[in-house]
């Protein structure tokens, strides 16, 4: 059952795994670990985010504030309490704990309606808990955010192996430090949430919100409570969601309106879960890696072409680095245009046809 | 005669000022096939819309097996037992035919939340499933997209997703409309073995006579959402009122 | 309850609302020269409001496009016009009010012709080939938001551009300790002349129906002897440029505009819309007149809620209402 | 010779304030040609640039601020543009141990206990801004405030340093309006300032505080504050916003530069040059890049040799030389103690913006800046 | 001179070849029955005709006039009304507004609307009901009254009987009658006792090519054709 296209969407997702795994001794460069390790958590957001659009054909765009309430529900406490791993865990249950109450609060009182309006009301929420995270400033840090320390562990000091001389081993030119041990806190986590939910949506559960986006009153004649469904699956998502902003948060050592809550996430979500291809889980995992690499090197890949080109009339100004976003937004339209089902879609449904 | 599995008492719905269905009280058993039969617009689907709770009653209740199910979800009526396929096609188009049944058979065995198990290992469902794509010949297109299949292949889903339900009481609503010669039959044989099971109960609403003639155990005649007439199949098609609100003259040797 | 609501019903139903919401307000404020300057300010700010949702109205409840690029053509609206008032900048200066007047005038058409245009383009380009799939319209559409957006940091560059405003505009008539702002008396005017005339053109002829049954399904339209794809990017143009006018009005009222503030417009132009119910430009109205009416109140009898004020308005009425007040579209 | 490496980390794309971060850049380069006297070198080696963008994003923003000090090995970097970026960035410089020049990002936090001895910061903050601006209202027991600005940190501690200005004065503030931020509809607000002071006795002010959009002032204005006899006051702005202050004639308030206000040497070149080169003054972020390169320059020529912590004990407490005069880094938080312009609005309309007229200049000495943290102890 | 006729018909939907060679003239005045089993192409070849589908090569004559290439809505603009298999009834538009839009100007003639009142009772209980309520019957009909609504030259009709109880298609054999007095009627139709009562002339159409054409008369008794062509044996 398994055709050319879905094997080959499913090598590269392997393939993407194993690299993220050995990222550290792969590229040594700061940016790169910064680049994977957002990559491991834009991966499980965006992915629980798929189970509500794709698979469940609900569109929501209060995703990021579920990833908020994670984020900031460990950073206020490490703030708080210190660094260490109590704080870590009481923040990812906070956060855990908040977003199932916005969750139910939101899905018992909205979910009947339209889903346009669904869509809208968890806009104005979303907005409503951006504006509050600035105004409550002395939890939150407001605009500007709080910084903190991460648990010991994760210190850059801390060496995870010493050699005779007490000095941290090296492996293959990589130190064995807390940075590396935060790196892979990070892809561990991510990939736990990321298999769960592969879980999910293969079960029977994952099927039935399959269901429910087909043929909404069908899934209810035939005997399943559309309401509850939904109301579970927002919430399974708005927990994925905040736990993947704990360990952002855990990383980071920062969290601030702009990393956690922004409206701009929130629309890199949606770009990725696009172009990945919807209801397919795969697709997020491609669309996350395709997305955040553009933003970290669509632009220097522009400073140059803008370079290559000067003294060609207009080409340059076009290519300026500071314009890669008007180019992203084109490369976005024509991806919907051509490929609505986004890059794993259609190779898999191409598969199909070969 | 056994007791009723399904009543309804004084059952109406209004629609602003039009009532759709008003005051229908009649008793279904178990191994009996009751026809609907009415002009269109007489309340047909609709009484079978409240029954199957996509429309809530203004007044009057339904009661299976003497529990008042009125006020109840459609999916609550469905883990009661009431199962329905629709007059117009109705499935879940983007799903595998496999898929489709596979959902309503595990909607029946209430596996909806198990979340950690997949599907594909368990067994049980996927053969239960392929039972029914069997009993209806779907399986040449088990792995087709719902949304692909030619007409007469999606009403047979249609059915089928009605059996893997496995309920109390089916309620078919035209199952044969624009299926071809060719298909007809194998729905009707279904039916007739549905019917041949002394604990089920059937309701049918149909157009055809021929389909009437060969099928029906009692017919029913609703009328501008009224009961008008309740018995024996030759002696209600053969009554007056009947012919004048239903059958008209010309067509009925012809049909 | 069923004869409570004849009742209400037959005294005007849902049109009532603004009236309740103003006599409510008039108990709880107290002093009447700031009811009066809130509840006029806030009308006007409906009034603001309805020419930047008439045309999301449109589209979004007639065409049932959910069009996030439609920020874009209220910034474009905004831009187009500074910069056709910044070029007349010397008409605009003088000392005649016909002069003032006409790069006003000059300014408005611009912004509309660049609506109509935009529209069209837009139309081709963007949406046709996603009518009847919100999610790809959402997602395209705000694709066009960014791309927009860009174009207008490209050539307006990222400062706050500043408008410019005739001086018969500037300024507030004083009656007692009444103030009332010269340029939202005119917005208001404004918005009640595009009110008439979409009413007009929606209620007095087909094209509201027209519209609906091309959006349901387009071939039997089209077999009845209808363009439908001319109708659609008649309808879009006219949407966009309603937009751009909004935005050259709203600028106007700002004086001081950013490439995002239609971006920054839109989630209260949606619950505007919303409220309204999918579909009737009346409906639209009286959204706008409620959110107007409501900032007003709320900010000056409890400033902590203004932030909320509107989230709360429409979650009440969609409570009440699932469908808005007055959805033409069940 | 190796070059001097130095990091420009901006906002440049993603954000209108995009704009904000090139003169601030532009400026930059200026102060280097200048403090070089053409040459781009330093004890002979020459000045390598590496730019930057945050994007807007706090994250992206620790990304290339770790990757310039860890992969490009810049001896330090300088931004960035919008305060909350600026503060994720903080702990970096920490962690890399090198030196991060705040600049033009204004929070008063980002020389405040979350900071650390890594960071200096030549913008000036809110609390100079607010009083600043309190000095210009030269209060006395006559003069009411009512305060408007948005509700958040930025606002809130914005309207305390104002306060705290105004302490002992005798001046009175009557009320404190903070709106939700992107308010655009002032009439409610301004109707609950004009019935706090209308029936006051004395100079009647309302202190507009808002950094945002939304033209409050502007739309305060329309509804004819002085047939109450109320007052608008404000800080300065960029040249871009100012032509909307002509409708202002005669208000007082207070900012950190203004291309003609300031007399020295630096300021000349700059505003010849700059004139030169991009056909208009220099605004108010292209000094501000000016003074921070100022500061590295003149930080370079002195100190022995450029280990990090050889710099910082050069930098604690240098007194150099920008548009703007002379600006010394406290040695406690190191933040830049500089002089604010007192100013009136004056409308030429010969030219296109309003023209902030110097009244004086307040010497840093006169404002009492609170000291963030210390970074002696 | 034929009012309609159809030539060398290809038609392909997608990657799939439908019609392969379909041609037929369509007589003025009366009714054209076209027969023919599931999916072999009936409702293709309206559509085709209609300009919904797009044939090449072929052509479709309308008067003498080539309309082949035409805009749908040109096509309609002629003369022609199309009730389609699906009824392409207007859900959220009420019965009024459904039939309004298929006039003209706009307005009802009055004699007209009363005739189809009296045929279709429902439709004038139910003027004012947003249409998706209506039974699947009473769509039907405000299908087949919206092609009644404006003198036409050409109806096109697919499978009008479909659902409906038998006093109603009694109800409709009159109709079709009357209307097939002043204006020609081109009928799909699996109800072959109906298609018999109405038709003067007919074409079966099998896997997309016309298998035979002829008189409705010759081919009711002809009943080894009937057999052949459509497996109508009881
Ligand atoms: N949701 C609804 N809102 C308003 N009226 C409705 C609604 N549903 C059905 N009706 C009306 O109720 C009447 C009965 O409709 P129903 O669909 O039950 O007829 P039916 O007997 O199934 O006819 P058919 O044989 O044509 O399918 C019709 O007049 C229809 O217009
Ligand atoms: N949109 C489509 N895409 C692919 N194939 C189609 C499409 N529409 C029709 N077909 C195929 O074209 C063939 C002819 O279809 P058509 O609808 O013309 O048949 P018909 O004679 O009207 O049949 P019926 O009596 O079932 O209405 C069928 O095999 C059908 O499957
Ligand atoms: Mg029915
Ligand atoms: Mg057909």
């Amino acid at each position: 059952m398994q055709n050319t296209g879905t094997l080959i969407v499913k090598t590269s997702v392997i393939l993407i795994f194993a690299l993220l795994l050995f990222a550290p001794f792969l590229f040594q460069d700061v940016r790169s670990l910064e680049v994977a390790a957002r990559i491991c958590i834009f991966i499980v957001l965006v992915a629980s985010f798929d189970l509500l659009i794709g698979y469940t054909g609900i569109v929501s765009f209060a995703h990021t504030m579920f990833f908020g309430f994670g984020a900031y529900g460990a950073a206020i406490l490490l703030k708080t309490m210190g660094p260490g791993w109590t704080p870590v865990i009481l923040g990812a249950l906070a956060g855990v704990g908040v977003s199932l109450v916005f969750a139910i609060a939101i899905g018992l009182l909205s979910l009947r309606v339209k889903a346009i309006f669904f869509a809208m009301i968890t806009l104005a929420a979303a907005s409503v808990v951006l504006v509050l995270a600035s105004q409550l400033s002395q939890i939150t840090g407001g605009e500007d955010g709080i910084i903190y320390k991460a648990p010991d562990l994760f210190k850059p000091a801390t060496k995870l192996l010493t050699d005779a001389d007490g000095k941290v081993v090296r492996l293959w030119g990589v130190r064995l430090n807390g940075k590396l041990a935060a790196y892979y806190f990070v892809f561990f986590c991510a990939l736990a949430l990321f298999l769960v939910m592969l879980r999910f949506v293969g079960s029977p559960f994952g099927t039935v919100l399959k269901a429910i986006r087909e043929n909404e009153a069908r899934a209810e004649a035939i005997g399943y409570r559309v309401v509850a469904y939904r109301t579970a699956v927002f919430c399974l998502s708005a927990t994925i969601a905040s736990l993947a902003g704990t360990v952002y948060a855990v990383w980071l050592k920062y969290t601030g309106p702009d990393t956690a809550l922004s409206f701009a996430i929130m629309i890199d979500i949606l770009l990725m879960v696009v172009i990945g291809g919807m209801g397919t889980m795969w697709g997020a995992v491609i669309g996350a890696v395709l997305m955040i690499l553009a933003q970290y090197y669509l632009r220097d890949l522009m400073g140059a072409a803008s370079e290559a080109m000067t003294g060609i009339p207009l080409l340059p100004e076009l290519l300026a680095p500071d314009r890669w976003l008007f180019w992203l937004g084109i490369i976005f339209i024509l991806l919907v245009y051509f490929f609505p089902k986004g890059i794993a879609g259609t190779a898999m449904a191409w598969g199909e046809k070969a | 005669m056994p007791s009723p599995s399904l009543v309804t008492k004084d059952l109406t719905i209004r629609f602003g000022g039009h009532v759709a269905v008003n005051n229908v009280s009649c008793a279904f058993h178990p191994g009996e096939l009751t026809v609907i039969v009415g002009p269109n617009g007489a309340g047909k689907t609709t009484y079978f819309n409240l029954i199957s709770g996509q429309l809530t009653a203004s007044s009057g209740s339904v009661l299976k097996d003497g529990t008042d199910i009125t006020r109840m979800s459609p999916s609550a009526r469905a883990h009661h037992g009431l199962g329905r396929a629709f007059q117009l096609t109705n499935l879940f188009p983007q799903l595998t035919v496999l898929e489709n049944i596979r959902l309503a058979v595990q909607a029946r065995s209430g596996d909806g939340w198990r979340m950690f198990r997949p599907v594909a290992r368990m067994r049980a469902l996927t053969q239960k499933a392929e039972h029914y794509l069997e009993a209806t010949r779907l399986s040449g297109v088990a792995h087709q997209t719902a949304a692909n299949l030619p007409h007469g292949d999606q009403r047979k889903l249609e059915v089928a997703l009605l059996m893997a339900m496995e309920p109390d009481i089916y309620m078919f609503d035209e199952p044969t409309a624009g299926m071809s010669l060719d298909h007809a039959p194998d729905v009707l044989d279904l039916i007739a073995k549905i019917k041949a099971d002394p604990t089920k109960t059937v309701l049918l609403v149909e157009h055809k006579m021929d389909v009437v003639r060969a099928l029906a155990d009692r017919i029913i005649v609703l009328h501008n959402g009224e009961l008008l007439a309740d018995g024996d199949p030759a002696e209600v098609m053969s009554s007056r009122i009947v012919r004048d609100v239903y059958l008209g003259t010309a067509t009925e040797g012809a049909a | 309850m069923t004869a409570l609501t004849t009742t209400l019903g037959r005294a005007g139903g849902v049109n009532l609302l603004p009236l309740a919401v103003a006599l409510i307000a008039f108990v709880l404020i107290g002093a009447p020269s700031s009811w009066v300057t809130l509840t006029v300010a806030g009308l006007a700010m409906g009034m603001m409001l309805f020419l930047m949702a008439s045309g999301l109205s449109l589209v979004f409840g007639l065409m049932d496009v959910l069009n996030f690029g439609h920020s874009a053509f209220v910034s474009f609206g905004a831009f187009v016009s500074a910069s056709v008032l910044a070029g007349l900048g010397g008409w605009l200066a003088a000392d005649s009010w016909a002069l003032n007047a006409l790069a006003l005038a000059a300014s408005y058409l611009a912004a509309i012709l660049f609506g109509l245009i935009a529209g069209w383009f837009f139309e081709t380009v963007i949406i046709r080939p996603v009518y009847r799939d919100h999610l790809r319209q959402i997602l395209i559409t705000i694709g066009a938001m960014i791309v927009a957006e860009q174009t207008i940091l490209a050539f307006w560059g990222g400062t706050p551009y500043s408008v410019g405003r005739p001086a018969f505009l500037e300024g507030s008539w004083i009656i007692g300790d009444v103030s009332i702002e010269i340029y939202r008396a005119f917005a208001f005017a404004l918005g009640v002349a595009v009110f008439v005339m979409l009413y007009l053109v929606l209620n007095r002829t087909r094209i509201g129906l027209l519209i609906r049954a091309g959006v349901e399904d387009r071939e039997m339209v089209e077999a009845l002897g209808f363009r439908v794809d001319r109708l659609f990017i008649g309808v879009f143009m006219l949407g966009s440029a309603l937009a751009a006018l909004g935005g050259a009005m709203w600028a106007g009222y700002e004086t001081l505009i950013t490439p995002h503030m239609g971006a920054d417009l839109m989630i209260v132009v949606f619950i505007v819309v919303i409220i309204g119910g999918l579909g009737s430009i009346e409906g639209t109205l009286l959204g706008a007149l409620l959110v107007g009416l409501m900032s007003n109140y709320v900010g000056f009898l409890a400033p902590k809620l203004a932030l909320a004020s509107n989230m709360i308005l429409m979650v009440a009425i969609l409570l009440w209402r699932p469908n808005g007040l007055r959805p033409a579209v069940k | 010779e190796d070059p001097i490496k130095i990091a420009l980390v901006h906002g440049l794309s993603g954000s209108s304030f995009e704009a904000f971060s090139k003169q601030a850049q532009t400026g930059f380069e200026l102060g280097i040609e200048y403090g070089t006297g053409g040459t781009n070198e330093i004890n002979g080696r020459p000045i390598e640039l590496i730019i930057k963008d945050t994007q807007f994003k706090p994250d992206v923003a620790r990304a290339v601020l770790a990757e310039a000090y860890g992969d490009d090995e810049v001896l330090l970097a300088v931004g960035a543009t919008s305060s909350g970026v600026t503060v994720g960035m903080l702990p970096i410089a920490e962690e890399y141990e090198k030196i991060l020049i705040v600049e033009p990002a204004v929070a008063d936090s980002l020389t405040g206990p979350d900071s650390n001895r890594y960071i200096f910061k030549t913008s000036r903050n809110s609390s100079m801004d607010m009083q600043a601006q309190a000095l210009a209202l030269n209060p006395d027991a006559n003069l009411h405030v009512a305060t408007l600005a948005e509700d958040y940190a930025f606002g809130r501690d914005g309207i305390a340093a104002f306060k705290s200005a105004l302490d002992g004065s005798g001046a009175k503030i009557v009320t404190e309006e903070y709106v939700p931020q992107g308010t655009t509809d002032f009439t409610a607000y301004a109707e609950r300032m004009f019935n706090a002071l209308k029936d006051k006795e004395g100079r009647k002010v309302i202190l507009i505080y808002i950094a945002g959009g939304g033209d409050a002032p502007g739309k305060i204005q329309a509804m004819e504050p002085s047939r109450y006899g109320i007052e608008i006051s404000m800080g300065g702005h960029i040249l871009p916003v100012l032509p909307t202050y002509k409708r202002f004639p005669g208000m007082e308030g207070a900012v950190y530069y203004y291309f003609e206000a300031f007399d020295n040497e630096v300021n000349a070149w700059l505003v010849e040059e700059h004139t030169k080169r991009f056909d208009s003054p220099p605004d108010f972020f292209t000094a501000g890049g000016m003074s921070a390169a100022l500061a590295v320059v003149k930080a370079l020529k002195e100190a022995p040799d450029y280990e990090t912590d050889t710099l910082i004990e050069t930098m604690e407490g240098m007194s150099w030389d920008t548009p703007k005069g002379k600006m010394t880094f406290r040695p406690e938080d190191h933040q830049a103690l500089q002089d604010m312009l007192h100013f009136k609005i004056k409308v030429d309309d010969a030219v296109d913006w309003a023209i902030p007229e110097k009244v004086r200049i307040i010497p840093a000495e006169e404002m009492n800046i609170p000291i963030g943290r210390d970074n002696q102890g | 001179m034929s009012l309609l006729s159809v030539r060398n018909m290809k038609t392909d939907i997608g990657q799939y070849a439908v019609l392969h060679d379909v041609s037929f003239e369509v007589p003025e005045g009366g009714v054209f029955v076209l027969l023919g089993r599931n999916g072999a192409g009936k409702t293709t070849t309206l559509r085709s005709i209609i300009g919904l589908w797009k044939p090449s090569p072929g052509s479709v004559t309308f008067r003498g006039e080539d309309i082949t290439a035409l805009h749908t809505a040109d096509i309609a603009r002629k003369g022609i009304a199309y009730v389609p298999e699906n009824m392409g009834i207007f859900g959220t538009l009420t019965v009024d507004e459904n039939l309004i839009l298929a006039t003209r100007n706009g307005r009802f003639d009055a004699a007209r609307l009363a005739r189809i009142h009296d045929l279709f009772p429902a439709l004038a209980q139910f003027r004012d009901k947003q249409a998706w309520s209506l039974s699947g019957g009473q769509k039907q009909m405000l299908s087949i009254a919206r092609a009644m609504i404006e003198p036409r030259e050409l109806i096109l009709i697919d499978e009008p009987t479909k659902g409906l109880a038998p006093s109603i298609v009694d109800a409709m054999a009159d109709a079709f009658r009357e209307i097939a007095q002043t204006t020609t009627i081109l009928l799909v139709e699996q109800n072959f006792a109906f298609a018999r009562a109405l038709g003067r002339d007919m074409a079966v159409i099998d896997d997309g090519r016309v298998a035979h054409a002829g008189s409705m008369d010759d081919f009711a008794a002809d009943t080894a054709l009937q057999d052949r062509l459509l497996s109508l044996s009881v």
